[in-house]
């Protein structure tokens, strides 16, 4: 360790121990301190982590290039009869990069946060749930082994579960809270499954040993492939890819932030790292790699399509999240890492940025999410409207903006990939077509036209306050004595510090593409270099110069067209004739889109139905039948019918006393008897 | 240092009767004393025990009836240093919890059932001579028939009466099966003198016949005691009238008991049968884990949804078990008898708890105590998260090895149990939920945990938390035992020189 | 034609026959006694004198232990296995005794005659059990059986002691008839009526008819005695109508001494034709296990529940019998005595609570007796855990004897009847258990008083004459014991508490450390040298 | 003679003795029939003694007599104090105890 003073494994451990000790600081301070400073407490936290990790980028960069690989054992956590769980962290250039953006973009959320929470009651319950993410994620990217991976795994998903239904008086929270963690247990199932057929083989959990018996595999070995694809479920659940993605769109009930931090800008790439991280066995399993590119390229496409007609702000950009990981997913399974963790990296920036935007807007309308009763903020909120703005740019890929590069650099990388593949890029440009349209329909809809009464108000300068707090997915009323959030809980885009949030995150969604500018620079795809060292595309895969080219032009025009075709529909004729006429010829494509293809109703008969169907027919049937009928009703009958016997017997006459003790005599003389003969 | 595992096991019974002389109410105090000694005394072999060999400590080997061969033998090795522990804590537990909540009436014979009880599982996990073990095996259920049919809910009269004889049905199958194995065994095995010692039982390899039958009879009345399905006809009526503290306990040991006793007598005394029935176990515990879990998530009585899930949490451990000669498999199943006693003990003082503040056991009733009560409702997340072996929690360790060592012996068997992981997370957080989320229920008064309440909730919950974060201990202590009873028969030989040399 | 032969008497040892000579002394005495009319001998001293005679008879067959002779020309075997058995005889006479202390029969049926009757069984029991040539084994059964008749009968006032008498009487007789004649078809077959004799003689006629008949016939005889189904069915009956105390002598004497005599005649006598009558005492145990323990359930008088309980006991020891092993027929003699502990306990609760409650034996006279007597329901809670075999009880080294005698002689099938039969029988003990600890005084049904009242009412009814001579009604106990109910003043019956304490603790105490009574039983079985 | 034909009577005696028992219900005539029964016994005991010539059996035949008797006179008491108490004089009447 050439680095003076505190060396990798410590800033390691640190990033780690900072949102720990912050989650059980404001845990146990909760009843002592005021609870306004546990915002700040929390925020401190993030912040201390993501310095640690920048410590932990230079120490990092303090070494040479093949030794960037540095394993650091905490303890040993289960580690018996050939079973090595430890409590390791393995810190190469890719676990850094990810505890980089994640720990960054969770300080500027937290920040956020601190006023858009403010006036809520569960404000230090938040941000203890909002450290423990942090840490869990933290874990998830850090961890050494498959086992601790799962243990972070698992721990994130229970911190999404714990904000999605942060609001826990309603039941809708709960219900989309239960249903994220169920299928997030079903990705850990798969991952746990994939680890045993991997374990089978290499015999360890350790990271880096376990790559190193990647390459004892045959290609595409039965074991391996079932393991890759088991991998693939774990992955998708968390990432919401089909068929587990039913989840996120739900998950939005949690707090404006939280969408922001975990199901855009962190937790639901953790599949596309993990992907990433596990690069030595998908390339020896292209099987399973393919089958991951193509489902990425089928959620891309349906969930953009869903984002078309959803008619909630945050829903919209919860299927575009999931759209855009389908771009990610599509590249790492491609191997495009450097371009999918690019994509990551950008997205995060973006993302994060337009959910805060939203939240501003939903602040303002009094936590009305309906697109349809929002229009005209443009005025009322500038600030917000130049945030979405970008984002939206960024988000449609329009140059020069982040999402321009990192998009296009994964299609042009998986069209370089050849044969089929090239279909995938293709339906990759038809994505970001779609993409750039509903994202500046939502924009659109939500920032032109004639402003809406809220926004009135708020050019008056008084802020909208709703008559009675209403569920916004249901409708009823709250109980908003007790319940959350609080009736006040508007802060429109006042507050300095969500100000600061937004502008920081604008300014990295604007300029963060130039990282990667195609045949200019490489800066993330050098530094990553030594963790793919031994990847066999990472440095073959290279698109030639006039691919890119075009890509690059195809990328910019279909944005900007998309962009078009959204003016013209929802900006340029005010009644919306075209849409409405638009609607009204493709209902049935409306339908299908509007029910999200349909996809919950198919869970909802395949699995949820049969199970519930079980557990009556167990309870109400089977119990009462066979286990109370026959294993106890049978032996119990069995002797009260042998006791009606001998108590009738039993008759009183002592005559028939004599009698049966005579037949006895005879019965056993004639045995005897019988027995000799 | 030496330790008397006598004073261990006959501690609490000998306070509780004391206690029970004492004038009313006083009787709870001398039972709280008793089991703290066992708990101080299986606190210090947990540090005095010696890692890494398999055979067994602190023996105590007495002549006591010579006549039917019976020895007061007394051992701690890997099998069952753990769970020793396990029974002290969660009776110390209840008997704070007694102390503090007095019973109205009778509360010195209660104290007294109480401490009996403890003595009589702590003595079925001591016990290292067969009828011992049966002895204990059989007493345990003396003090919970009184303990229920006297202190029980409604109609506890018919619900003890079924759940004794039920449960006494099958163990006296294994009394039978008890004599029958020591007699053959000298028969045919150790040599012409009548012995039980499990030990040198192990060592005598009895024939494939008499196995078989023995097997029977021995895994009937484990499998009845857990309960496993579909033996678990006594568990619903039992769980649903017995008092909490009784149940916290009563769930969280007395199951251990018979799974413990798979890995004690079973597997060593008749390898050959058990591999015989091998995929008749297997085929039930799973059956235990998809049906337990679909019944946990149906119910709408916590207690019973409690119960359920046990059943399922001991079909994991049995899977585990019964992946025959897979080391990893019994280890888990060892962890997770711990993890499960540990996690259950406080749900059901948690349920008292929630009862207090909703007046009813029943999820419906309930609903929006979190609010009021953050602390109680946090304390109720950590253990519901535990129980659902959330990875990061011990329980997850223990599951990951019990289903690792199953996919490496049964693959299908195990992929299929995994559903049950799945499931597992349905129902607790269904209960969490449904308890202190959601909208307020009509009659709740929610209030926050009293001091009184942590006293006996917060040791629990932290034990919980410190064995997540470092399960590594227990795993040590239980390496070598463990390895040398998944290699029976060969290794039996081994178990049996350790066993014999004190 | 006659030839003179010279005559000499035979040597009598006194010392071996010492022990029923003492009984019998005691009966004379006690008869005598039992003719003065001052009320402290007739109340007192008849009972203390019989108590005597049965202390003494104890010492002796102490003294004698162990020199295992035979006596009155091999007609009787004064060994340990008789000796052990004579020992539980004394023990449950002289329960019965304190138990019959403040009862009504003495008084109706004089106390001389009443306890002189008594011991005369006892005497027979010893003749019994000690027989070891046909005659002496009719005589014992018959000394035993008779005085039992009327025994069972001497509550003259209540129409149920005189049917159990009359019941027991004929089909009593109908079962001596039918050993006798089995008995008589022995001695065709083997020529001789002397056991050794007999044992000699069985092999050469293993397989003869006239054998085979008899043995069928003596074991319907025996079996009868020893209430083993299909003969059993006197004895719920007699056991409800008969005097509680006497039930409680029966259950535990009768049973000890019939199986004595089962052990040593078919264990001895008939050994050799093992091969053909061992295999139907099998079945006979699984049917004696199966009805007795099925009959019990549902029982609401306590005594006709233990008189179902005990045909089930006598199925488990016939298993013993059955193997024809030392080690079985230590296991019946450890049974016999751990039986006698846990009865007798649960008798003398019963007859405490017949005098406190009016409701005679009803199982709804325990109610609330855990909340407010514990000294009565901890040993009626005891005995009944030891009668189903709990561990830590000594019904529960009873149980594991008798199995592992089965299961080493090839019988495991027995043994696990056995444990299924206990299982069986767990429905009934733990329902006492629960009258006892879980059912408060008013939880009884109004058909249950009604029944109370039936049997106080003869308290009033008219004295007959044979009852002894007349009586002062202050000391009328079922008066004595109404006027305390009626004053809720408690009953003082020290004895029968005493009683009931003290067999609990011993049940409870040979539940943890047997050895004592395994030694005894040791000796017992090494008396049967013939066997391995 | 051979032993055979006093079999056949001692078995048609102990037949006839163990029939009345079964039909007859007044307890007296039980008590005779038992009577039969036993001297069933008897004379097959004594023919027995005389096949094998040995005295056993005859002695055997006069205890029984002196127990048979005993057994008559307890039963007749009983039967005299069933009349005192006024209860019928017949054995199915007696079925208090059952069950």
């Amino acid at each position: 360790m050439r680095s003076a003073g505190v060396s990798l494994e410590t800033y390691g451990w640190l990033v780690l121990a900072f949102p720990l000790a912050g989650t059980v600081l404001i845990a146990l301070s909760s009843q002592l301190l005021p609870s306004k400073l546990h915002g700040y407490v929390g925020t401190l936290a993030i912040a201390l982590s993501f310095l640690s990790a920048i410590g932990a980028l230079f120490a990092l960069l303090d070494l040479g290039p093949e030794e960037r690989q540095v394993v650091s054992v905490g303890w040993d956590y289960a580690n018996t009869v050939g079973v090595d769980a430890q409590l390791s962290l393995l810190l190469d250039p890719l676990s850094v990069f990810m505890s980089l953006v994640v720990s960054g973009v969770s300080t500027l959320i937290h920040l956020y946060a601190v006023s858009y929470m403010a006036s809520d009651r569960g404000y230090t319950r938040f941000f203890a749930y909002l450290n423990f993410f942090v840490f869990s994620m933290l874990l998830l990217v850090l961890a050494g082994n498959f086992f601790l991976l799962i243990v972070g795994w698992a721990f994130v998903g229970a911190a999404s579960y714990l904000l999605i239904s942060f609001w826990y008086r309603r039941t809708t929270a709960t219900a989309a809270g239960i249903k994220a963690f169920v299928i997030n247990v079903v990705g850990d199932v798969g991952l746990v499954l994939g680890t045993y057929f991997i374990f089978k083989h290499t015999g360890t959990l350790d990271f880096v040993a376990a790559f190193e018996g990647a390459g004892e595999f045959a290609r595409n070995d039965g074991d391996l492939v079932a393991g890759c694809l088991l991998l693939l479920v774990g992955a998708f659940a968390k990432s919401a890819q089909i068929p587990f993605h039913t989840w996120l769109p739900d998950a939005m009930e949690g707090p404006t932030p939280v969408s922001a931090l975990i199901h855009a800008a962190t937790m639901v790439t953790a599949g596309v790292y993990l992907i990433a991280r596990m690069h030595p066995f998908f390339e020896q399993a292209p099987a399973a790699a393919d089958v991951g590119a193509i489902l990425g390229c089928a959620t891309l496409l349906v969930a953009a399509t869903i984002a078309l007609v959803v008619t909630d702000l945050k829903r919209v950009i919860a299927y575009s999240t999931m759209s855009q990981i389908g771009y990610m997913i599509m590249g790492v399974c491609s191997a495009a890492y450097s371009a999918g963790l690019f994509h990551l990296m950008t997205h995060a920036f973006f993302k994060a940025l337009l959910f805060m935007a939203a939240g501003s807007v939903i602040a303002a309308m009094a936590g009305d999410q309906n697109l349809d009763r929002m229009s005209g903020f443009r005025k009322a909120m500038p600030f917000t409207f130049a945030c979405m703005a970008i984002g939206g740019l960024a988000l449609a890929g329009v140059p020069p903006f982040a999402g321009f590069f990192s998009k296009d650099e994964i299609i042009s990388l998986v069209i370089a990939r050849g044969d089929w593949h090239v279909v995938l890029g293709v339906l990759g440009f038809a994505g970001s077509f779609l993409t750039a349209v509903y994202t500046w329909r939502m924009i659109f809809r939500a920032f032109y036209g004639p402003p809406v009464e809220p926004a009135l108000e708020l050019e008056g300068g008084h802020l909208h306050h709703a008559p009675e707090h209403t569920n916004p997915a249901t409708g009823e009323v709250e109980d908003t004595d007790v319940g959350f959030p609080g009736a006040d809980h508007h802060v429109a885009e006042r507050e300095w510090s969500m100000k600061v949030a937004m502008g920081l995150l604008a300014l990295g969604a604007t300029v963060a593409g130039f990282l990667q500018v195609p045949q200019v620079t490489h800066v993330l795809h050098d530094f990553l270099e030594p963790t793919f060292a031994e990847s066999r595309f990472y440095e073959a895969l290279e698109p030639s110069g006039a691919l890119t080219l075009t890509s690059l032009a195809v990328g910019a025009l279909l944005a900007l067209g998309g962009i078009a075709l959204a003016y013209a529909l929802w900006v340029t004729d005010e009644e919306r004739r075209r849409v409405t006429a638009l609607r009204g010829r493709l209902s049935g494509l409306h339908g299908f889109l509007a029910r999200k293809w349909y996809f919950d109703d198919l869970i909802d008969t395949v699995v949820v139905r049969p199970f519930a169907m079980f557990g009556r027919f167990a309870r109400d049937v089977f119990e009462r039948v066979v286990i109370n009928g026959v294993f106890v009703g049978g032996p119990s009958g069995a002797v009260r019918a042998g006791s009606a016997a001998v108590r009738a017997a039993q008759s009183g006459f002592v005559r028939y006393y004599a009698a049966l003790l005579l037949v006895g005599v005879t019965a056993l003389g004639l045995y005897f008897l019988i027995a000799a003969s | 240092m030496t330790i008397h595992l006598s004073f261990l096991l006959f501690f609490p019974v000998v306070l509780a009767t004391l206690g029970a002389f004492m004038p009313r109410g006083l009787a709870p105090v001398g039972l709280l004393a008793g089991s703290l000694v066992s708990l101080v005394y299986a606190v210090l072999l947990l540090f005095d025990f010696e890692t890494g060999t398999g055979g067994l400590q602190y023996v105590t080997d007495d002549a006591w009836i010579e006549e039917l061969g019976v020895r007061y033998m007394l051992g701690i090795d890997g099998l069952n240093l753990w769970l020793v522990g396990l029974t002290t804590l969660l009776f110390a537990a209840s008997a704070l919890w007694i102390t503090l909540r007095p019973p109205p009436d009778r509360p010195n014979l209660y104290a007294f059932h109480l401490g009996l009880a403890e003595t009589a599982v702590l003595g079925a996990f001591l016990a290292q001579d067969l009828i011992l073990f049966v002895l204990f095996f059989d007493l345990m259920l003396v003090p919970f028939y009184f303990l229920i049919g006297q202190w029980g809910g409604p109609d506890r009269v018919a619900a003890t009466f079924k759940l004794v004889v039920y449960t006494l049905a099958g163990s006296l199958l294994m009394l039978a099966a008890a004599v029958a194995t020591g007699v053959t065994a000298a028969a045919d095995g150790t040599g012409g003198d009548l012995t039980f010692s499990i030990a040198r039982l192990s060592e005598a390899q009895l024939d494939t016949g008499p196995q078989r039958w023995i097997f029977v009879a021995f895994a009937l009345a484990f499998l009845i005691k857990m309960p496993a399905f579909p033996f678990h006809g006594w568990m619903p009526d039992g769980y649903r009238t017995m008092p909490l503290p009784v149940l916290a306990v009563f769930s969280g040991v007395l199951s251990k008991v018979a799974a413990y006793g798979f890995l004690r007598v079973v597997l060593p005394i008749l390898p050959d049968a058990s591999e015989d029935f091998q995929l008749v176990i297997l085929l039930l515990a799973l059956a235990s884990v998809l049906y337990g879990s679909a019944q946990a998530f149906t119910q709408t009585n916590t207690r019973l949804i409690l119960g359920y899930s046990s059943v399922a949490q001991l079909g994991f451990i049995v899977l585990g078990i019964f992946a025959l000669g897979e080391a990893a498999g019994a280890q888990g199943a060892l962890l997770q008898m711990v993890n499960h006693g540990l996690v259950v003990a406080p749900l059901f003082f948690i349920v008292a708890l929630l009862q207090e503040r909703t007046g009813s056991e029943d999820i419906r009733d309930m609903g929006g105590v979190a609010f009021r009560a953050p602390v109680l409702s946090t304390l109720f997340l950590i253990v519901a998260l535990a129980t659902l072996a959330m990875p990061g929690s011990a329980n997850f360790a223990g599951e990951f090895l019990i289903l690792l060592g199953l996919f490496n012996s049964e693959l299908v068997i195990a992929i299929i149990a995994f559903t049950g992981v799945a499931m597992a997370s349905v129902y607790m957080l269904r209960a969490f939920i449904r308890a202190v989320h959601n909208r307020v229920g009509a009659g709740v008064k929610s209030f926050d945990l009293s001091v009184r309440d942590g006293a006996v909730l917060v040791p629990l919950v932290l034990a919980i938390v410190a064995f997540a974060v470092y399960p590594q201990q227990a795993l040590r202590h239980s390496e070598a035992t463990v390895e040398q009873v998944v290699a029976a028969p060969a290794g039996a030989d081994a178990v049996a020189q350790n066993g014999a040399a004190p | 034609m006659i030839f003179a032969a010279d005559v000499s008497g035979p040597t009598i040892d006194w010392m071996a026959i010492s022990p029923l000579i003492a009984l019998l002394g005691g009966v004379c005495v006690v008869l005598m006694t039992g003719l003065m009319r001052a009320p402290f001998v007739r109340h007192t001293l008849v009972a203390l004198l019989t108590l005597v005679a049965l202390g003494v008879a104890g010492g002796l067959v102490i003294a004698t232990w162990g020199d295992n002779v035979s006596v009155i020309s091999g007609a009787l075997a004064m060994d340990d296995l008789t000796l052990a058995l004579t020992l539980i005889f004394l023990a449950a006479a002289a329960s019965c005794v304190l138990l019959s202390w403040r009862a009504v029969a003495p008084r109706e049926a004089g106390h001389g005659e009443y306890y002189a009757l008594l011991l005369t069984v006892v005497l027979g029991m010893v003749v019994l059990a000690g027989a070891t040539n046909l005659v002496s084994v009719f005589v014992g059964y018959e000394l035993l059986s008779i005085p039992l008749y009327v025994l069972c009968a001497t509550e003259m006032r209540r129409a149920t002691s005189l049917e159990s008498g009359l019941k027991y009487l004929i089909v009593g007789s109908v079962g001596s008839a039918t050993l006798l004649y089995g008995l008589a078809f022995v001695y065709g077959a083997t020529g001789a009526t002397d056991f050794g004799a007999i044992a000699e003689g069985v092999d050469a006629v293993r397989t003869d008819v006239l054998l085979l008949t008899g043995l069928a016939l003596v074991i319907a005889g025996l079996a009868f005695k020893a209430s083993v189904a299909p003969f059993h069915q006197w004895t719920p009956d007699v056991y409800e109508g008969a005097p509680t105390a006497i039930t409680a002598f029966m259950a535990v004497a009768t049973k000890a001494a019939a199986f004595g005599v089962l052990v040593r005649f078919f264990d001895v006598a008939v050994i050799g034709a093992s091969g053909s009558w061992a295999p139907a005492l099998a079945a006979l145990a699984v049917v004696t296990i199966l009805v007795g323990n099925v009959g019990a359930i549902g029982q609401s008088s306590l005594k006709r529940l233990l008189a179902y309980s005990s045909v089930a006991q006598a199925g488990y020891m016939l298993a013993g019998v059955v193997v024809t092993t030392q080690l079985g027929a230590r296991a019946v003699v450890f049974y016999l005595a751990v039986y006698l502990f846990m009865n007798v306990a649960a008798f003398a609760v019963i007859v405490a609570r017949e005098r406190e409650t009016g409701l005679g034996d009803d199982i709804s006279s325990l109610y609330g007796l855990g909340a407010d007597r514990p000294l009565l329901a901890w040993p009626m809670t005891i005995a009944m855990l030891s009668l189903a075999g709990f561990p830590a009880t000594a019904g529960f080294f009873g149980k594991v004897y008798l199995i592992d005698a089965a299961v080493a002689n090839a019988y495991a099938w027995l043994g696990v009847a056995i444990v299924i039969g206990s299982a069986i029988s767990l429905a009934y003990y733990l329902r006492v258990v629960a009258a006892v600890w879980m059912r408060a005084p008013d939880e009884r049904v109004v058909a249950v008083g009604a029944a109370g009242a039936a049997a106080v009412g003869p308290g009033a009814g008219a004295r007959p004459a044979i009852a002894g001579g007349s009586v002062e009604a202050s000391e009328d106990p079922d008066a004595v014991a109404a006027e305390a109910r009626l004053s809720g003043r408690r009953l003082q019956q020290p004895e029968v508490v005493g009683l009931a304490v003290v067999c609990a603790a011993a049940s409870l105490f040979l539940g943890i450390y047997p050895s004592p009574l395994l030694d005894l039983a040791r000796d017992a079985g090494a008396a049967l040298t013939n066997l391995f | 003679m051979s032993v055979e034909w006093y079999l056949v009577v001692s078995a048609l005696v102990f037949s006839i003795g163990a029939g009345g028992i079964l039909v007859r219900r007044n307890p007296l005539v039980i008590l005779l029939c038992l009577e039969l029964m036993l001297n069933a016994g008897n004379l097959a005991l004594v023919a027995f003694a005389r096949a094998h010539g040995n005295q056993d059996g005859q002695i055997f035949a006069l205890i029984v007599m002196v127990v048979a008797a005993c057994e008559v006179a307890i039963g007749l008491g009983l039967i005299v104090a069933i009349y005192r108490r006024k209860l019928p004089i017949d054995v199915d009447e007696l079925r208090e105890l059952q069950g």
